[in-house]
């Protein structure tokens, strides 16, 4: 009974949220001179009206999925990991650093080799910014941040520098992979069965370490109460580290299968903000693992579906960023109001 | 009420084309004096009128609504309930593809439909610069070719949309029903090349390419470029005849072979003008190329043109030549023109681009690539295209005749008279061939020979250049 | 003017700061409010000053009736308070923090008005000096020259003498009887020293357990207000139960230990604690007992001395060692400091007991629950507990190798049966040779259960004295400052 | 000299939208409440601005719409946070996201126009002097109003009564309330006026400094980097310009130096401030980390060389301040 009233509850808050951010999105289309429920249903056809679409959809769900789940792990003991953007990129750096030596092609293990360079530098990238945090009280949303450009900046140099191909500076990008260094998706489709499958494990992984071992309970804990996580000896600045050590490993996952499975090459926008985005998916989904999945497809279906908006209605295809921040602050706005009355009538 | 002046208010100065609904008069006219209750009346009209309509109305055409922006049109568009049911059923059934996820596709639409080619776009279709004039292209194609439709999207780079890949857009174009698709920038290289291997029955241009002279490409793909050399030799020869300061900089995008040619180009056309028009000892021109890293800026990622562009007038330098897609030297240019400061900018890439420059632009060199696409759209039509390697120069007769010359140049405003009697001459002597500025003796910048004293460039000598000249300052190559 | 209170009641979740208060104060006297730690003088003089507001009843000022009072109302109502933790800006200077909230007027007026006052009491406050520089006292005579210079006909001092010399306090009380006989001021005193009381205050107000216990004239007995204040019909804590039997061995040595707190130091602490031993901290809140308790747990760094546990130098090292030593601390802020507010039961059994994996799911749990009689389900979160049981729990999250046992406040909030309960839980595990420090605002407490007893005062161990030697008046009267220290 | 003073001039003009965005944030995080949405807020006013100068053909109207945005963004982050208690970096965060996205979204339609730009204005007894005539004499009012606002700014803040209200609304909230001091309004209040700042910086990248409006505009990353030099300047409105400032002349320098220097990589000029941000939060925050408390507890020497170096956040920055939750 009472489950069955909390979970109407958090239904309705979740219609007052959609409701809120249909009647912004209406109006900021109308502003734009857009037909509203027009530009909807094209987006939505752009993110899942064929095969290839649907597909297409899932390459931009793996990545993510794996930065969401990723910020699970950051966000249970209380830390915004903003820098999830630049762990990405380094993923791809060091995914694309390992592969550089081998210009004539490689195998299989290669392919593992660069995935899990990419972690490692996804780890070493996220446990700077922790390191900032325990060590140096430097707050995760600046010292993130910084990295993040800092990243940015690395694979500039990287690109216009050392790894720049012969003859040429630009900024589209270093040299191709070999071929039989690509991931290969389904033959003529975009999707790409062991990304998928390292995404759906991913997934899988961080609910089972957050719900069945004590180490995901005692990130809890920290976050809970950091002063009570000292007395019980649960190490609260180690969990951080570890936390986000974790958390920058998948997001180099991330980025390492940006660069094999999906670009085949490094580029200055490899992150592809699926960072900043993963961000908005984690608190729309309130750090409720199993909401992530479902979140991220909407997402990615309005990431997809937009290139179809310049394509038939002359529309920026931002529009999906809007739909998506939209939705976030209705979010946080049903919770903050409902708080606010809640306390106006206690007072009374 | 009726019959008064409209508020000065009126949401024409807030937003565009919204003025009708306002005037259309749900919403109490009582209240306009007060601006705080009238936004929100006229933002709760908006959505009240927009949506009550659908659900209270019985005669109201649903799909034409949701067709068209504005009550106003859609009142007038048909009541047929039939087309209601059509888009309705489309949305239920978007709805269960998106609750099953992977649920059954939808049908395709299976319309006859017009021959359609694909033209993607490295920057904003309206950049004022290289694809505003591919766009251009496109539409000239349309209009000469009645049946053939255009599909573009634009800004078609990495950092304008993340997470999407060449052959992705491709898949979508061709799902539209395009059979002839054209990349237009250099970096797309690697991707349409991915793109034609996987559909070999759509044909490919990629423009600015050499793929199929480096017999890299698939047989379905082909390159199509214009001798911009001559524009920009016509660019640098102005630039040469106008400075007082003998200084000109040159406002390079990412450094490759096509970059360093046009460059160099330039640079030959101003040391034509200052040595042989002008009199002047070659030593005394300077010729600086200051590079910033991409077709267009990318803030945080390229070097700032407009920073780049300032330092270069601030520096003395009184004419710049742009080598990149948008206009931020023109804009720099009329500032410090403004601030009091004789300046000439020279843009790139589009007819219109000195317009709202009036006094600082010199003319720009420009690329018409209607005749070009139009061939290609009708090879590709007609089914008699074949893989070519295209570098079309200008029509000699007149440059400027968007039917026949690939490149041209427009004077500007800013062109003395004098000057362009000049340019015409030296045009004839272009044409006539009289002047060949690739011929030796040529040196590299580090002193290397490029070519030798009586030496003609081959295409391929002009096309793969290597370092910039010797008499140019600024990098030859990414350190 | 003249202050009624009118049955104000104060709840604070599951505390009840205020119950049923009915007050008056006259214009023109001096009131002395007098409590021990907790029992409501600062809630009840904060509502006053429209700082927060009461859950029910009603102040009246002049016999009107002061609706949503809020600190700015009630300063225009004349009414200013001084606080305990004086309430200023350490990061602005002491001319601006003067400034704050004060008249409008030209800045060489108010300049001219800092110095007068700071003059007229012998103040000496350079206005260029940031306020991070100056002494909790000298924090204080700034507070108070500004609600001077403010002109309230209300002042509240909410324990005002602690950081001032002693020339400075009769220059204060003189200030104050001043504006009380000549200015018709109320002044409402605050405090736990009997001895200011007596010297200064024309009426004496006591507060017992949020309620107010007794309103006398001057002159005051001492021990009367002694007993008014702490208690003497031990009504608290059973003392029936056997103290457990005292090991040979000192396990726990202090020697000339110096422990630095983020507030405070203290100085040359030395100490030897036996197995099975219970020892006692009396003091009011904030002279030394939090931070020896910390000090001893490994939380609060060593500065000089020796701290010898089991034979073994433990200044410097890491809580953790500390605590894989078997030393153990409860905080008194159970929920805030102790506990994890939205992590269930069974998720602290867990997290307590790491080496007992194959019991997590429902046997240790189920068991703990059982064995402390906590009221609640294993899902229950921490936050829906009520004290008592957030105290079981804690004590039920006890190691069981645990050697020393630190509490603060054991039994704050809990009702006599709790509070019986969590006694018994604690003196089994003395009986099996651990060691017991805990402090108390309960004497009766302290004198039930220690063997011995620390008294601070002043941030100093004063008396360290077996129990029976010590009555609980005797301690009143030390913690207050008005014994001998041994 | 001329090129000295050219290049000097250049930076004030380049420097100026960043000086008014950093003042705003200066000014919001004065009064406890940190604005995170820059870099979002600076897109979509300059969008605004470009707009309504376009339609109206008026840049000054222009100018005012971006301020409006400012206000209206600062308004969200202010309902959600000071009023409604939600975490400001949370909100701020996704506005930064939402409101760039929005500006792409809507300015679609004026993506590369030719608009209006603001005048330049010359100021005359000035022109004429012969060094300083070149640096200060000729520029558009925005550069004017950054300077103008900067010491402005810095007086009101420290030299006067409401100043000082808010800065002790961003150190002691409590205790500001307990002075009668309305906490909430002043945090709302100058949230807002911090957030019409930041805008104004928008309106001064769309309509001077880099004239119109696209995607990208050229703007992106400012508000980052604004946020950055606000700590950089230890929350002080002329230490803060000075660094916008000197951020400027590192990007103009850094095209210089590039030449120059060819081997210097140049993506250092534009990350350069925010290892330098991390650097001012290690040293103000690196003194409450208990391993440095041991190390100045062995070493006191230190803590005094540290303190040199050390500037403090308002203490109650980003932090919530509902009296009503106190009962």
């Amino acid at each position: 009974m009472f489950q069955a009233a909390r979970f109407g509850l958090s239904l309705g808050r979740l219609a007052a949220a959609l409701f809120i951010s249909f009647v912004i999105t209406t109006l900021i289309l109308l502003v734009a001179g857009a037909p509203p429920l027009h530009s909807l249903v094209i987006l939505f056809e752009g993110g899942l009206g064929s095969a290839a679409k649907v597909t297409q959809t899932i390459a931009v769900w793996i990545p993510l999925v794996l930065c969401s789940s990723a910020l699970l792990l950051t966000f249970a003991p209380g830390l915004w990991n903003i820098g999830v953007e630049g762990q990405i990129i380094l993923g791809a750096i060091f995914a694309t650093g390992f592969l550089r030596p081998f210009p004539a092609g490689g195998t299989g293990l290669h392919l593992v080799g660069a995935l899990a360079a990419g972690m490692i530098g996804g780890a070493l990238w996220a446990y700077l910014a922790g390191v900032l945090r325990t060590w140096g009280r430097v707050h995760e949303i600046f010292g993130g941040l910084g990295l993040n450009f800092v990243a940015l900046g690395l694979t500039l140099w990287l690109i216009f520098g050392p790894w720049r191909r012969p003859g040429v500076a630009s900024m589209s990008g270093t040299e191709p992979l070999h071929h039989t260094l690509w991931l290969k998706g389904l033959k003529g489709l975009s999707l790409n069965p062991v990304s998928l499958a390292l995404a759906i494990l991913a997934i899988f992984f961080v609910i089972f370490l957050l719900r069945f071992t004590r180490w995901g309970l005692s990130l809890k804990a920290v976050g809970q109460n950091p002063e009570a996580a000292l007395l019980f000896g649960l190490k609260p600045n180690r969990r951080i580290l570890e936390a986000m050590v974790a958390c920058g490993a998948l997001a180099g996952l991330a980025g390492g299968l940006q660069v094999v499975g999906v670009y085949h090459r490094l580029l200055p926008a490899i992150s592809s903000n699926y960072g900043y985005t993963a961000l908005l998916v984690t608190m729309l989904a309130s750090f409720r693992p199993h909401l992530i999945p479902p979140i991220c497809l909407f997402f990615a279906v309005l990431n997809v579906g937009s290139i179809q908006l310049p394509l038939q209605l002359q529309l920026d295809s931002s529009l999906s960023g809007v739909i998506q921040g939209v939705l976030v602050l209705a979010v946080f706005l049903v919770h903050g109001l409902e708080e606010h009355f809640r306390l106006l009538r206690r007072k009374r | 009420m009726a019959g008064r002046a409209p508020p000065p208010y009126t949401p024409r100065m807030i937003f565009l084309g919204k003025l009708r609904i306002w005037n259309d008069g749900i919403i109490g006219e009582a209240e306009r004096d007060d601006p705080v209750t009238a936004t929100a009346l006229f933002f709760g009209g908006l959505i009240i009128r927009h949506y009550s309509l659908i659900f209270l109305s019985p005669a109201f055409s649903f799909s034409s609504y949701i067709r068209h922006p504005t009550f106003s049109e859609s009142a007038g568009a048909l009541l047929t309930f039939a087309k209601e049911k059509i888009m309705l059923s489309r949305i239920l059934r978007l709805c269960v593809v998106f609750l099953l996820i992977l649920g059954v596709g939808c049908t395709k639409e299976t319309k006859e439909k017009p021959f359609t080619f694909g033209l993607l776009l490295v920057g904003p279709y309206n950049d004022r610069g290289w694809s505003q004039a591919h766009y251009d292209a496109g539409l000239y194609v349309e209009k000469k070719l009645p049946g053939v439709k255009m599909l573009y999207l634009d800004k078609v780079n990495p950092a304008d949309r993340p997470g999407l890949t060449l052959p992705q857009l491709v898949d979508d174009l061709v799902g539209k029903g395009a059979r002839l698709i054209i990349a237009n920038s250099d970096d797309m290289k690697d991707g349409v090349r991915e793109a034609a291997e996987q559909h070999p029955e759509i044909t490919f241009i990629h423009v600015s390419g050499d793929d199929v002279l480096t017999k890299k490409a698939p047989p379905n793909l082909g390159n199509v470029m214009g001798r911009m050399e001559y524009g920009k030799m016509m660019a640098g020869f102005v630039a040469a005849l106008t400075t007082n300061t003998g200084k000109i900089g040159y406002l390079g995008p990412l450094i490759n072979e096509e970059t360093r040619r046009l460059a160099a180009s330039a640079y030959l056309g101003a040391a034509y003008g200052w040595r042989e028009v002008r009199k002047k000892p070659l030593e005394e021109l300077q010729f600086k190329v200051s590079w910033i890293g991409f077709w267009f800026n990318i803030p945080g990622v390229t070097a700032d043109p407009t920073q780049v562009a300032n330092r270069f007038f601030d520096g003395g330098y009184d004419v710049v030549i742009s080598g990149i897609d948008t206009t931020e030297a023109v804009v720099v240019a009329a500032q410090k023109l403004r601030a009091g400061r004789q300046v000439w900018a020279i843009p790139y890439d589009y007819k219109g681009a000195c317009q709202g420059a009036d006094d600082v632009c010199l003319g720009v060199p420009y690329f018409n690539w209607g005749p070009a696409y139009l061939e290609q759209v009708k090879a590709v039509r007609e089914g008699r295209w074949k893989q070519s390697w295209d570098w079309d120069g200008p029509d000699w007769n007149n440059i400027n005749n968007e039917d026949t010359s690939a490149i041209g140049f427009v004077n500007g405003p800013a062109l003395s008279t004098e000057v362009a009697e000049k340019l015409n001459s030296f045009i004839q002597g272009l044409a006539t061939g009289k002047i060949n500025l690739f011929q030796g003796p040529l040196y590299y910048q580090d002193g290397s020979p490029y070519l030798k004293a009586g030496e003609t460039a081959t295409d391929k000598q002009i096309w793969y250049m290597e370092r910039l000249l010797k008499g140019m300052e600024g990098a030859s190559s990414p350190k | 003017m003249r202050v009624e209170f009118q049955d104000i009641h104060k709840y604070y979740g599951w505390v009840r700061a205020n119950v049923g208060i009915n007050l008056v104060l006259e214009p023109g006297r001096i009131y002395g409010l007098l409590g021990e730690n907790g029992a409501g003088k600062s809630t009840l003089m904060r509502m006053l000053a429209g700082h927060t507001q009461p859950s029910k009843g009603c102040i009246l000022f002049d016999g009107e009736v002061a609706d949503g009072l809020n600190p700015s109302r009630a300063l225009n109502m004349g009414v200013g308070m001084l606080y305990q933790d004086p309430l200023d800006f350490p990061a602005l200077n002491i001319f601006e923090n003067f400034l704050l909230g004060g008249r409008k007027q030209a800045k060489k007026q108010t300049l001219h008005r800092l110095r007068e006052l700071g003059e007229r009491f012998h103040f000496s406050l350079p206005p260029g000096e940031k306020v991070s520089e100056l002494t909790v006292g000298e924090r204080q005579q700034l507070e108070l020259l500004r609600l001077l210079d403010l002109g309230v006909k209300v002042l509240v001092l909410d324990e005002p003498t602690t950081g001032i010399s002693i020339t400075q306090k009769e220059m204060l009380f003189a200030t104050m009887r001043q504006l009380a006989k000549d200015r018709g001021r109320t002044i409402v005193f605050v405090t736990h020293k009997l001895a200011e009381v007596e010297e200064l205050c024309e009426e004496v107000i006591v507060l017992r357990r949020g309620k107010l216990v007794a309103k006398l004239q001057s002159p005051f007995q001492s021990d009367e207000l002694i007993k008014l204040m702490f208690g003497s019909e031990h009504e608290g804590i059973g003392k029936t139960q056997l103290r457990p039997e005292l090991g040979k061995e000192k396990f726990l040595q202090l020697q000339n230990v110096q422990l630095l707190g983020d507030k405070y130091t203290l100085r040359d602490i030395s100490l030897q604690i036996r197995p099975g031993e219970i020892l006692g901290l009396a003091g009011l809140e904030g002279n030394g007992q939090e931070l020896l308790l910390r000090g001893l747990a490994g939380l609060a760094r060593v500065g000089k001395g020796r701290l010898i546990f089991d034979g073994e130098e433990f200044q410097g090292r890491p809580y953790l060692k500390f605590r894989q030593a078997g030393i153990h601390f409860l905080p008194a802020a159970r929920l805030e400091h102790g506990l994890f507010p939205d992590l269930s039961l069974v998720e602290h059994f867990r997290l307590a007991f790491p080496e007992r994996n194959g019991d997590h799911g429902q046997l240790l749990p189920e068991e703990g629950i059982k064995k402390f009689s906590i009221q609640a389900q294993l899902s229950t979160s921490a936050r829906a507990l009520s004290g008592g049981n957030q105290q079981r729990l804690l004590l039920a999250l006890i190691p069981t190798q645990t050697r020393l046992l630190l509490l603060e406040h054991p039994t704050r909030g809990l009702d006599h049966g709790a509070g019986q309960q969590v006694w018994s839980h604690l003196l089994d595990r003395c009986r099996r040779d651990a060691a017991l420090i805990f402090s108390s605002a309960d004497l009766d407490e302290i004198k039930a259960h220690s063997h011995r007893v620390l008294v601070f005062y002043n941030r100093q161990i004063i008396a360290d004295r077996p129990v029976h030697s010590l009555g609980v008046e005797e301690m009143g009267r030390l913690m207050a400052g008005q014994g001998r220290a041994v | 000299m001329d090129y000295l003073a050219l290049t000097l001039a250049g930076i004030l003009s380049a420097g100026a939208p960043l000086v008014l965005a950093t003042l705003g944030e200066t000014l919001t995080e004065r009064a406890g409440v940190i604005n995170l949405s820059l870099d979002g807020t600076i897109l979509l006013s300059a969008m605004t601005a470009f707009a309504v100068a376009f339609l109206s053909n008026n840049p000054w109207l222009g100018l005012l719409a971006s301020v409006a945005v400012g206000i209206a963004t600062a308004s969200i982050v202010a309902l959600m946070g000071p009023v409604l208690g939600k975490s400001q970096l949370a909100v701020g965060f996704i506005l930064t996201l939402f409101c760039r996205d929005l500006a792409y979204f809507l300015g679609h339609p004026f993506a590369r126009q030719l608009g209006p730009e603001l005048p330049v204005w010359t100021i005359p007894g000035i022109r004429e002097l012969p060094f300083i005539g070149q640096v200060l004499g000729h520029h558009s009012p925005v550069v004017y109003l950054s300077l103008i606002l900067t010491v402005y700014l810095w007086w009101w803040l420290f030299s006067t009564r409401s100043g000082l209200d808010v800065r002790a609304v961003g150190e002691e909230p409590w205790a500001a309330f307990a002075r009668g001091i309305k906490v909430q309004r002043l945090r709302i209040v100058y949230t807002l006026m911090g957030g019409a700042l930041v805008g104004l910086a928008g309106g001064a990248f769309s309509l001077a400094v880099k004239p119109g409006w696209g995607r990208p505009q050229g703007a992106e990353g400012a508000g980052w980097i604004a946020l950055a030099i606000v700590i950089f300047g230890g929350w002080h409105p002329l230490r803060a310009a000075l660094g916008a400032y000197l951020f400027a002349t590192l990007q103009v320098l850094g095209i210089h130096l590039q030449e120059q220097l060819p081997g210097l990589p140049a993506p250092l000029f534009q990350v350069a401030p925010f290892p330098v941000m991390i650097l001012t939060l290690l040293l103000v925050n690196v003194g409450k980390a208990s391993w440095f408390q041991d190390l100045t507890f062995r070493y006191p020497g230190l803590k005094r060389w540290l303190s040199r170096w050390q500037v403090t956040a308002p203490a109650a920055l980003g932090t919530d301040f509902r009296p009503e939750k106190e009962t």
